[in-house]
């Protein structure tokens, strides 16, 4: 079951779930709505035809460019993009998942956007969604134990943030 | 008799084992852990055994010991091998107390009190 | 020698006996800190060599003979550390405890024909016991260092050798009861003549036996595969984590001592001790009795087969560290309980059945032994076999006045 | 050179005149002994407690050696010792957490067991002393005695035969004319209550495990598949 | 007796009453295979609860990856899984070249196989020794390593490093092989043929080793796919994938004409193109002893496609092809690419924006998946199964930290 049938089944299983698609891409990709990506993700772990039973990546991309003039010809809105790569151990197919968020929840800096965590659903986004939380500030609401995990927990601020500057000092080290 | 110049004989074994009785009983009363008051018996027993291997010892005694012959010495194999059964049950009852009651402080076993 | 000191020398009694103590102790005490150096090297040497490795080479010549003298001179400087927190007492006495455990129980070690430090009738009754206080140093460390792997460390050290020396002790009944006597020097006696004379070949049953105590023996003393009480690669370095320096050498001598005394145990008690499987000297007509110098040579010969074993034993636990895995805590412990224990049960009531069966053996091919009355007269019996005098006098007290001074 | 190995063993028991070895040992130990016994009563740390409990007892156990009581001697260190070792480490697990370490006692208490101790002693040792029949030294051939054999004999005698005079051959004792019996019985009662005692002590303390651990391994296994 | 409440099932509740420690296992620990550590909840020797801690080797390669070009992050993928730096350059260079929509020639795809595929045989003696290793037995350590020193002396002749070799790179390889070296790697692979039988009989079959690891730490096949697991473990645990037969087109054609048995256990037994030893009784699909054997079967798979790839290699005529320029434009648009490496699967996502420098580089490790699987696979086992397990998922810090 490829490209639109399995567009359909799935547009119809979670109505309002699927945003946008582009199959032309190298890697086709899907694009949901932020608050259906625990829905769908259930749904596509769980459908004996899509059997998407293994996560293998979730990333986040900072689309912002600190720079005015490169950012008024980007040709996009700053926002962050979160990619899920799943796989089909049983069919052997992968599916990229896309999902938009706001930069800063409610467009204030330093409030992580929320999106619903899918733990639930692969045990192995524990880790990468501490991953991205830590590194690039998404916040996963669901999500057991939201920590920093490859930061020190009392770090401050999110590295793969285009904006991110490094600070001046840590516990007496220099940062810069 | 001046136990300094004689030549050891029963009576210093003697006075070894009444210390170390004395010792024990007072280790006993003292202590409130009860591992130290199981430390006190042992220190009890160990001294009355000083007194049954002097007693029954050939050097110590010479010809008069063949009168106990190996009394003196069974008397403290048994001895050892009681004070042994006796720790491990000591111990057993200790652990059970420390299971009721996370202590070993022998002053708060006073559930029986009305 | 003390005789010809007092007599030609003309020193006094005493000095002279003194003398006599420290020397004695101060070859003991050679024994073991000059063994411990020669094995520490042998096993960096055995073990490079099973690994493909050339191990050192440098110091002091191409075989690197000095090395562990190097290492113990590094020992000595290096900083002796104690972590905060730590029961400083017992944490400083701790390795001196170990180690003199393991020296106090060579003391009852012959290591030739009468070359023993104490000639006890309970002699390997004493050398077990005394060996089982190592671990007592062991448990101290592990307690006093104020760290979790020393005391996990300690913990199973404890479980271990508690354990193991119920079968270990049953392996070591077999020969006692096939000798007859505790008296170490007595069963090494016993298994004068030819090969075959000795414990190891009396009958299948101490054959057996004889494998049991060395799977007991090497755990008891802590070397792989049942080294969990340092266990590298779970507990960091188990009981001696926070040790460093000197008196972690301690430690170090104290394993590799007591390794060598239950080589030199299994020697005496399975493969003859002093008594070579062939036995040279009885084959020229001598024996340790024959004269002053001959007497010393046959002696000395004895000394090198015992040491030779004991070695050979040693360098067999180094080969087992090298080639094997180590054993989980539980499988340890089943070894112990589930297989050894009753093993060496079995192993002892059969060798009973054997021995009340053939009461005078079946492979005794040639009782190569010396002809009684050259030295062993009185020997073989152990230390009492002279009947004290004291014994033989009449009671000189009533029956009645000794029951009452033992009442009052 | 090599026999002053074989030397030493005649060494303690020579008596030799210039210095009482006997005598010297003798001190070192009762002085090692009665100390690292008091040394027990005064210490509040429980695991040090039985360190110095178990130098106390292989002190004992010299003197027992001296005392000619080699077996007895050898039981002591293996037993005793060994079975305060196991003591020991019930101290550690039980109470190597801080609370436990030191419990202190009331210098009440303390004084009052002093006096009691005091008036115990002084009992004891007029006892000891005033026996007159135990003070002399019969000044035996002190090499002979200690190397006297007493393993065989007491294994013998557990067993029910005396050498030293057996009721059941009714022979009497070569030395003093007496009939003994054996120690058959006693032995067999010792052997029962220490088998009641090992069955006891582990019911006492019994560890009851409610959940084998492979099958919490299961349920976890499902448990997070579910 | 105490009754202490608990809803937990994975609490094992004794009469005596113990304490739990908590104790750390690392960062500095013989066994945690790098700077991991490790807190353990402990009843005595009983693990009740572990959790890892990771970070201690965090560089950023992400953040890096955003400031370089595509072919300068090569060495950067040296850095992650050091042990096979080989297999992070291949998988660096065909994301971007899937991505580019590059095609190396056919002699460095086969040159390409041959390196990755000696780089694999070198990552698992490394796995196997230092497994040796954590279970207490120090030879087999030396043994594998003797063996890696031969295959890095390779290396070094091919690319001048021993470790981080960055010698794959976008669009080829940095060079072409010496001459005499393909006849010194078949040298090397009939010297080291039959040393695996040592291996086999000083671990895999050695009574104490499956003693040790059979039954030890069983992933479940299915809790292996949901924790993301991959490589051995994943195999270990009877799940039949492997990238380079199942992965994307632009990988598996890498493999066009080989010819290889995935190594799993499928109908009860394992591949049988070579004499395997039988799987000991105690062994469960899934626990310590599979993942480790799974490692060594792959070994000898490995020998088997150096040979094809060296045949096939030497066939090929022609120049290697030269890399892609260092500062070569990246198109628009994004990929993520798995290969198949030693450790597990190793994915790059990478996004470009039409300049020589990505917008964003991720790195998905596979030791990261495999080790948060840990804390399920160590409930109720003992202390001493920690590095057992632990060393069987064959993990490396640098690849999980990034």
């Amino acid at each position: 079951m490829r490209g639109p049938a399995f567009l359909e089944s799935l547009e119809a299983a979670v109505p309002g779930g699927v945003v946008g698609t582009n199959l032309e891409a190298i890697d086709p990709w899907v694009e949901v709505a932020p608050q259906a990506i625990a829905e769908v993700s259930r749904w596509l772990h769980d459908a004996p035809e899509t059997a998407f039973d293994s996560l293998q990546c979730i990333t986040a991309v900072d689309w912002f460019e600190p720079d005015p003039k490169k950012a008024a010809k980007a040709g996009w809105e700053p926002h962050v993009e979160l990619v899920y790569h799943l796989w089909s151990t049983r069919a052997r197919v992968s599916l990229v998942l896309k999902t938009k968020l706001p930069r800063w929840k409610d467009g204030q800096p330093g409030q992580c956007p929320e999106i619903p965590s899918v733990v639930g659903v692969w045990r192995t986004a524990d880790w990468h969604e501490r991953e991205v939380f830590d590194l690039s500030g998404v916040q996963f609401v669901g999500h057991p134990d939201l920590r920093r995990i490859l930061c020190p927990e009392d770090w401050e601020g999110y590295p793969l943030r285009k904006d991110y500057e490094m600070p001046l000092e840590y516990h007496g080290i220099r940062g810069r | 008799m001046n136990l300094l110049s004689d030549p050891v004989g029963v009576s210093h074994y003697l006075v070894v084992g009444a210390l170390l009785f004395t010792t024990g009983v007072v280790c006993m009363v003292v202590k409130r852990n009860a591992l130290g008051v199981l430390m006190g018996i042992e220190l009890v027993l160990n001294g009355a055994n000083v007194n049954f291997v002097a007693f029954g010892s050939p050097v110590l005694r010479g010809e008069q010991a063949s009168l106990l012959g190996l009394d003196g010495q069974a008397m403290a194999l048994f001895v050892i091998l009681l004070a042994a059964a006796e720790a491990a049950v000591a111990l057993a009852i200790t652990l059970n107390f420390y299971n009721n009651h996370a202590t070993v402080d022998v002053d708060r076993a006073d559930d029986l009190k009305g | 020698m003390a005789e010809y000191l007092i007599q030609t020398v003309g020193l006094p009694e005493w000095l002279t006996w003194s003398l006599m103590a420290v020397l004695s102790a101060v070859l003991i005490l050679n024994l073991m800190a000059g063994g411990a150096l020669v094995f520490i090297w042998a096993e960096r040497k055995v073990s490079a060599r099973i690994q493909d490795r050339l191990g050192p080479t440098r110091t002091g010549g191409s075989f690197g003979w000095l090395q562990s003298l190097a290492d113990g001179i590094k020992l000595l400087a290096k900083e002796d550390l104690m972590p905060e927190g730590a029961d400083g007492m017992l944490f400083r006495v701790a390795p001196y405890v170990s180690f003199c455990a393991s020296f106090a129980a060579f003391i009852g070690l012959p290591f030739a024909f009468d070359m023993v430090g104490l000639r006890l009738n309970v002699g390997v009754f004493y050398v077990v016991a005394v060996l089982g206080l190592e671990v007592f140093g062991v448990i101290l460390a592990g307690y006093a260092s104020a760290s979790k792997w020393s005391l996990f460390g300690a913990m199973r050290e404890a479980a271990q050798v508690v354990s193991y020396e119920v079968p270990l002790g049953m392996c070591i009944v077999v020969p006692v009861m096939l000798a007859g006597t505790m008296d170490l020097v007595t069963i090494g006696e016993k298994q004068a003549g030819w090969f075959t004379n000795w414990y190891l070949f009396h009958d299948p049953f101490t054959f057996v036996v004889f494998w049991v105590y060395v799977t007991c023996a090497v755990a008891s003393v802590n070397r792989a595969p049942f080294d969990l009480a340092e266990a590298e690669s779970e507990l960091v370095a188990g009981f001696h984590t926070e040790y460093s320096g000197l008196r972690w050498s301690f430690f170090f001598m104290a394993e590799y001592s007591s390794m060598f005394l239950v080589s030199g145990l299994a020697a005496v008690l399975f493969l003859g001790g002093w008594n070579g499987p062939v036995p040279l000297a009885t084959l020229a007509g001598l024996s340790e009795g024959t004269g002053e110098t001959t007497g010393a040579l046959v002696r000395l010969l004895g000394l090198a087969n015992l040491l030779g074993k004991a070695t050979l034993g040693v360098l067999i636990m180094m080969w087992i560290r090298w080639t094997l895995p180590r054993l989980r805590i539980d499988q340890v412990m089943t070894t112990c309980l589930k297989y050894c224990t009753p093993i060496a049960a079995a192993m002892f009531a059969g060798a009973m059945v054997w021995l009340w069966v053939f009461p005078g053996g079946v492979l005794n091919l040639d009782d190569g032994s010396r002809r009684p009355g050259e030295i062993r007269e009185g020997w073989l019996e152990g230390p009492g076999g002279r009947a004290p005098a004291a014994a033989t006098a009449p009671a000189s007290i009533p029956a009645e006045e000794a029951v009452a001074e033992v009442a009052g | 050179m090599m026999q002053a190995l074989v030397a030493t063993h005649t060494l303690l028991a020579a008596g030799s005149p210039g210095i009482n070895w006997h005598g010297f040992f003798f001190l070192l130990f009762a002085l090692l002994a009665c100390g690292l016994a008091l040394a027990v009563v005064l210490a509040d740390n429980v695991v040090r407690m039985a360190f110095y409990l178990v130098l106390s007892l292989g002190a004992t156990a010299g003197l027992f050696f001296l005392a000619g009581a080699e077996f007895v001697g050898a039981m002591q260190l293996m037993i005793y010792v060994g079975g305060t070792l196991v003591l020991l480490i019930f101290g550690v697990m039980l109470t190597a957490q801080e609370p436990f370490v030191a419990i202190r006692t009331s210098t009440r208490d303390k004084v009052l067991a002093g006096v009691v101790g005091g008036a115990l002693l002084a009992v004891l040792l007029q006892a000891a002393l005033t026996g007159p029949a135990w003070s002399g030294h019969t000044a035996v051939d002190a090499s002979a005695g200690v190397s006297q054999p007493t393993a065989t004999p007491l294994g013998m005698a557990l067993v029910g035969v005396r050498v030293d005079g057996d009721v059941a051959s009714g022979q009497p004792s070569p030395v003093d004319g007496q009939v003994r019996s054996g120690y058959l019985l006693p032995f067999e009662i010792v052997s029962v209550h220490l088998l009641v005692v090992l069955v006891g002590a582990a019911y006492l303390a019994r560890t009851k495990r409610r959940k084998s651990s492979a099958s919490v391994r299961d349920e976890a296994l499902t448990g997070v598949v579910r | 007796m105490s009754q202490v409440i608990d809803d937990d099932p994975r609490i094992i509740e004794f009469d005596v009453r113990t304490d739990e420690m908590l104790v750390n296992m690392g960062p500095q620990h013989p066994s945690t295979h790098g700077v991991l550590r490790l807190v353990l909840r402990t009843d005595g020797e009983v693990v009740s609860e572990i959790e890892p801690h990771i970070g201690y080797l965090h560089r950023c390669a992400e953040k890096i990856g955003e400031n370089i070009s595509a072919r300068q992050f090569i060495p950067y993928t040296d850095r992650m899984d050091y042990l096979a730096a080989m297999n992070m350059n291949l998988g660096w260079s065909l994301a971007v070249e899937k991505l580019m929509r590059h095609q190396v020639t056919e002699k460095a795809r086969h040159l390409r196989v041959l390196i990755s595929e000696l780089s694999r045989i070198a990552s698992h003696l490394v796995g196997m020794g230092a497994y040796g290793l954590d279970l207490g037995t120090f030879s087999p350590f030396l043994y594998a390593f003797r063996e890696r020193e031969k295959i890095l002396d390779l290396f070094e002749e091919a690319c001048g490093a021993r470790l981080t070799y960055s010698y794959i790179t976008v669009g080829g390889l940095t060079a072409d092989l010496p001459p005499g070296w393909l006849a010194r790697c078949e040298d090397f692979l009939n010297q080291f043929e039959p040393v695996i039988r040592e291996y086999h009989t000083l671990l895999t079959t050695n009574a104490i080793f499956v003693k040790r690891t059979a039954s030890i730490g069983v992933l479940s096949p299915e809790l292996a796919i949901n924790y993301g697991c991959s490589g051995p473990v994943l195999r270990g645990s009877g799940v039949d994938q492997d990238m380079r037969r199942d992965g994307e087109s632009i990988y598996t054609a890498m493999y066009d004409g080989y010819a290889f048995e995935v190594a799993v256990m499928k109908d009860g037994h394992y591949p049988r193109d070579h004499v395997y030893p039988a799987v000991p009784h105690d062994a469960v699909l899934g626990d310590c002893w599979h993942r480790f054997f799974v490692r060594m079967l792959e070994v000898v798979q490995s020998m088997d496609l150096v040979r094809q790839a060296i045949d096939r290699y030497s066939a090929c005529k022609g120049p290697l092809g030269e890399p892609v320029k260092v500062a070569e434009k990246i198109p628009v648009g994004d990929v993520y690419l798995e290969t198949e490496c030693p450790k597990g699967q190793m994915g790059f996502y990478l996004v470009g924006n039409g300049t020589a420098i990505p917008w964003r580089v991720r790195a998905r490790s596979s030791s990261f998946s495999n080790l948060s699987v840990l804390a399920e696979l160590c409930h109720g086992c003992l202390i001493a199964d920690v590095p057992a397990i632990v060393g069987s998922l064959d993990i490396v810090m640098g690849e999980i930290d990034r």
